[in-house]
């Protein structure tokens, strides 16, 4: 079940690029998210667990696309903001 | 005379243009790889030209016939007759029109279509090998190359495939002509799907399967009503026996069999023709892998990662070669992440589900996790059902076997799969696969409004049934 | 003697037990609620009776006789016979079937039932009528009432349902005999899926309409191949043509029809019968509503908010009498909707599309937005679409007229609605309506692995079209 469990590598790309950052990362164990979510998730290199959920769906975090690209852009932020 | 060796180079190189490879190709010619597909026999695989394709036009065409020879509650009266050869034109005609489709679509993407057998010669290097005498071979040097050799049945001991009253699913789905009697060894859905036709055109069949039901793999409560369909088209059954070996006789063949239990007696069988689906295997003898480094597993096949990846890391193996399930949409889906992988797009396998038809009477459709699957995965599932009986649309097209069920995770409630059987289920698992992929919970389901009446609206009545509240069944 | 009037009490007064009354009081039950469902007729209302139920019946089993009678291309020999009598009886029994279905689940989620008809006495208070003479009403006071009275056939000036060879959709879907020649007044979807069911018993079907294209309301390349098909039954169409009066002649009637264009002429068209379906309008005349203080629009529709409230609070309304679309799914999502409010469940009229069916040959299905919809919305859309003659599955159905046409917002790209003209077009919006409720993109539909081969397949074909990277058709 790739989409509710960590994607590793996407948690590996994530780990270099948020090594410092200060953006607060969700660190849930499961996540549900749309396909599209998912190859946003990857093409952004993050970790869909770490992803602020915009959304409660009966009680599961759902992330959208979109929260993907914030979480993305505030960890690039952070990055530079640390280089 | 051998004509000299040819070299040319390419990007990409797709080995078998089945559902697997020329799906590879096209969105590799999309993204503007340069892309070379290489296929030995014709245009679109087994699916197009042999499987699934072949196989539904049969079952879709016996079943016109069937429907309106058996419709007179209906007020039909009818009694077709099945010109098998002209079914057969037909049906090649379909072929011929999809498998020129892809000709047409690879070449319109700028796909370099070969014609040929491609092997390879080192892990960069592949050789074509053109059939016919004396025609030389064209080396191909690629960057990244995809396998897509496909499968092919499997041969038991007793049953060469070479031998005249011997079929396997592809000489079957050819003949002109409908046997007096068949026996079927194997009652996977291939030989289920095999049953139906000839049954409708008149076949006395007879199925033989090893294990002890029809469609072993799928839930009991799934196969059951196929087997009783089956059975009123007059297919009978053993099942614990396995095939043992033919013999001619004085007015067609007898097929004997070994019983797996104990006690039991072997069979043997008379019948014109015996048609062996016992399953299937990858074809990689044809590809020389090891010259290219690509490593296989105990069954044969390529094990690769959620890119399409084989053991070599620019060579991707996609469809049948690459593992179960050993379906055309499953290989589409790895033959377009391969070719946007190698494209440098974010591309994964990370589905959650790939769904699964089988086209029997009454067609089994299945997306997703059974509830015990769920269960298996760590999950307290919640399950609704409804009942096709129960169904408006059902009722009116004559065709109220089967139900529709939901598995549904009990806390979160989102959607963890689905299984039907009945009419259209093939089609019904659409959005259940859509919900799965989603996260949609029950609740979403259940609140889309489905239009009236259609089959469709058994999915959101087996949605409001696991919520405890569907409106056109009881909710136990 | 007139037996004494009978006072009761309940939470939730229902009038009707169409589609939108019979749902919205299981679900009352099923939430607890004390409710009294009064129906005048028949369990099931319009819909069950003499509306969805039956002419589903008869386009499905004049579907099965005509498709075996035109395959001789599949190699399909057959001559069908129908005997129209046997049809309906079969038609009767699947209509018991559902609406004696009706009638056990609404008593077993503990649905009072009651036969006559229910009137307003005053705001809380109702009468029930019984038909035949001398048997007295019944008061039922009540809490809560829910309006679901339907609507009926619109009946134009020259033409009443009294007459013998004038018909309403009603008494054309009860004929025992199909006549030998039928005009049809209106190109809606009535009068298009009649046209049909009668094409295929073997009338001469004329069709009468006022506008210039069949199914106005409807895109007009969805439009097209559903006349195209028509024509190719034999049925004649005249358009810019209203029905004026019609006469006896020696040998059945003459419809005459005025013509809409100043320089055109009206016609004389010879039949044995006249079906009108140019509308239908809401039932207000049965149930006194001026008694209870709810008002009508200048329609007859009993405007609603979005919790399928009238303008009295404890009064709902819901179903065909509550306004367009004259749907049952429309009238069952209200009913189900007015049931929780009054329960105090936090529901609301809060779907963002309700899908619509035509069950033509072929079929249409659409829901949503279309790109003109979407565009008078502000979005600036994207579309995508795949023709059915590129879907292996459409091609091995022998019916690949038509296409799968998305809508998507070109900014974010989530799916805005989606139109099908084709097989099974019913049941393949489903999936479509999925997506629009749960805001999926085009891109979630196209990532879905779809079974091969199925019709399905080309919603994600759409889908990836839209994206510009289909596989099957070319990407323009
Ligand atoms: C009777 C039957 C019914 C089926 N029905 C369905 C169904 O309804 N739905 C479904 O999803 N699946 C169905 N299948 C399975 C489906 O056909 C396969 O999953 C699908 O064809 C696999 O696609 P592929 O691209 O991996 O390989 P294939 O379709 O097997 O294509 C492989 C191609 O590679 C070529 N090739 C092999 N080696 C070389 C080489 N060295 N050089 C060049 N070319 C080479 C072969 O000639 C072939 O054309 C059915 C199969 C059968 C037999
Ligand atoms: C030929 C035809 C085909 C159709 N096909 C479709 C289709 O495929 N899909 C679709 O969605 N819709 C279809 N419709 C429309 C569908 O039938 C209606 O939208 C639906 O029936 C509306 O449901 P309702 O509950 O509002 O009212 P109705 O079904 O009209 O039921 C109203 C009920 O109220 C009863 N009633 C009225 N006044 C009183 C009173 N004072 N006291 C007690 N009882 C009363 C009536 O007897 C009736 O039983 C079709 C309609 C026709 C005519």
């Amino acid at each position: 079940e790739p989409a509710r469990s960590s994607q590793e590598e996407a948690t590996a790309n994530q780990q270099e690029v948020g090594s410092g950052a200060e953006t607060e990362s969700a660190d849930r164990e499961r996540t549900l998210a749309a396909p599209a979510t998912r190859r946003a998730a990857r093409e952004e290199g993050v970790d869909l667990n770490a992803v602020p959920a915009v959304e409660q769906r009966d009680g599961e975090a759902f992330v959208t696309a979109e929260a993907v690209r914030e979480y993305a852009e505030a960890q690039q932020a952070a990055q530079d903001a640390d280089a | 005379m051998v004509v000299g060796d040819v070299a040319t180079g390419t990007d990409v190189l797709v080995i078998g243009a089945g559902p697997g490879g020329y799906v590879a190709a096209i969105r590799a010619g999309q993204l503007d790889l340069d892309v070379t597909l290489v296929e030995k026999d014709a245009y679109g695989g087994v699916c197009l030209n042999h499987g699934c394709i072949p196989s539904k036009a049969l079952i879709t065409a016996t079943g016109i016939a069937h429907d309106a020879g058996t419709a007179e509650e209906m007020g039909i009266h009818a009694d077709p007759e099945i010109d098998v050869g002209q079914m057969q034109e037909w049906k090649g005609g379909v072929v011929d029109q999809l498998t020129g489709g892809v000709e047409k679509l690879c070449k319109a993407n700028q796909v370099n279509l070969v014609e040929g057998r491609a092997e390879f010669v080192d892990e960069n290097e592949a050789r074509v090998v053109h059939g016919g005498e004396g025609q030389g071979a064209e080396t191909i040097e690629f960057e990244h190359a995809i396998v897509a050799t496909g499968s092919q049945p499997i041969q038991i001991p007793g049953f060469s495939y070479g031998d005249e009253p011997v079929l396997d699913s592809r000489q079957a789905l050819a003949m002109d002509d409908a046997p007096e009697s068949l026996v079927i060894v194997g009652a996977g859905y291939i030989g289920m799907e095999l049953a139906g036709v000839f049954a409708k055109l008149g076949t006395d069949v007879t199925v033989v399967e090893m294990l002890d039901s029809v469609l072993p793999g799928y839930e009991s409560d799934l196969a059951r009503p196929v087997k009783k369909h089956a059975e009123s088209l007059g297919v009978e059954f053993h099942f614990g026996q396995s095939a043992a070996g033919w013999e001619e006789t004085d007015d067609g063949i007898v097929v004997h069999t070994d019983a797996a239990g104990e006690d039991d007696e072997g069979l043997s069988i008379d019948a014109e023709n015996v048609l062996v689906a016992v399953g299937r295997q990858p074809v990689t003898d044809t590809v020389e892998l090891t010259a290219a480094g690509v490593e296989t597993d105990d069954r044969g096949f390529i094990p690769t990662d959620d890119k399409a990846r084989s053991n070599q890391e620019h060579i991707f193996a996609v469809g049948d070669v690459a593992g179960e399930p050993m379906l055309a949409h499953k290989g589409s889906k790895e033959g377009q992440v391969a070719a946007e992988v190698i494209a440098g797009e974010p591309a994964a396998l990370d589905y959650q589900a790939i769904p699964a038809a089988v086209f029997t009477e009454p067609e089994i459709g299945t997306v997703g996790m059974t509830e015990a699957e769920a269960e298996d995965a760590g999950f307290e599932p919640m399950v609704g059902e409804f009942p096709f009986r129960a169904s408006g649309r059902a009722l009116t097209t004559g065709e109220s076997d089967g139900f529709v069920r939901l598995v549904a995770d009990a806390e979160e409630e989102f959607v963890l799969g689905g299984q039907v059987v009945g009419p259209e289920a093939s089609e019904l698992i659409a959005e259940i696969g859509l919900a799965v992929e989603m996260g949609a919970t029950v609740e979403d389901v259940a609140s889309t409004i489905h239009t009236h009446p259609t089959l469709s609206e058994s999915v959101m009545e087996a949605a409001e049934n696991a919520l405890g509240h569907a409106i056109h069944t009881l909710n136990r």
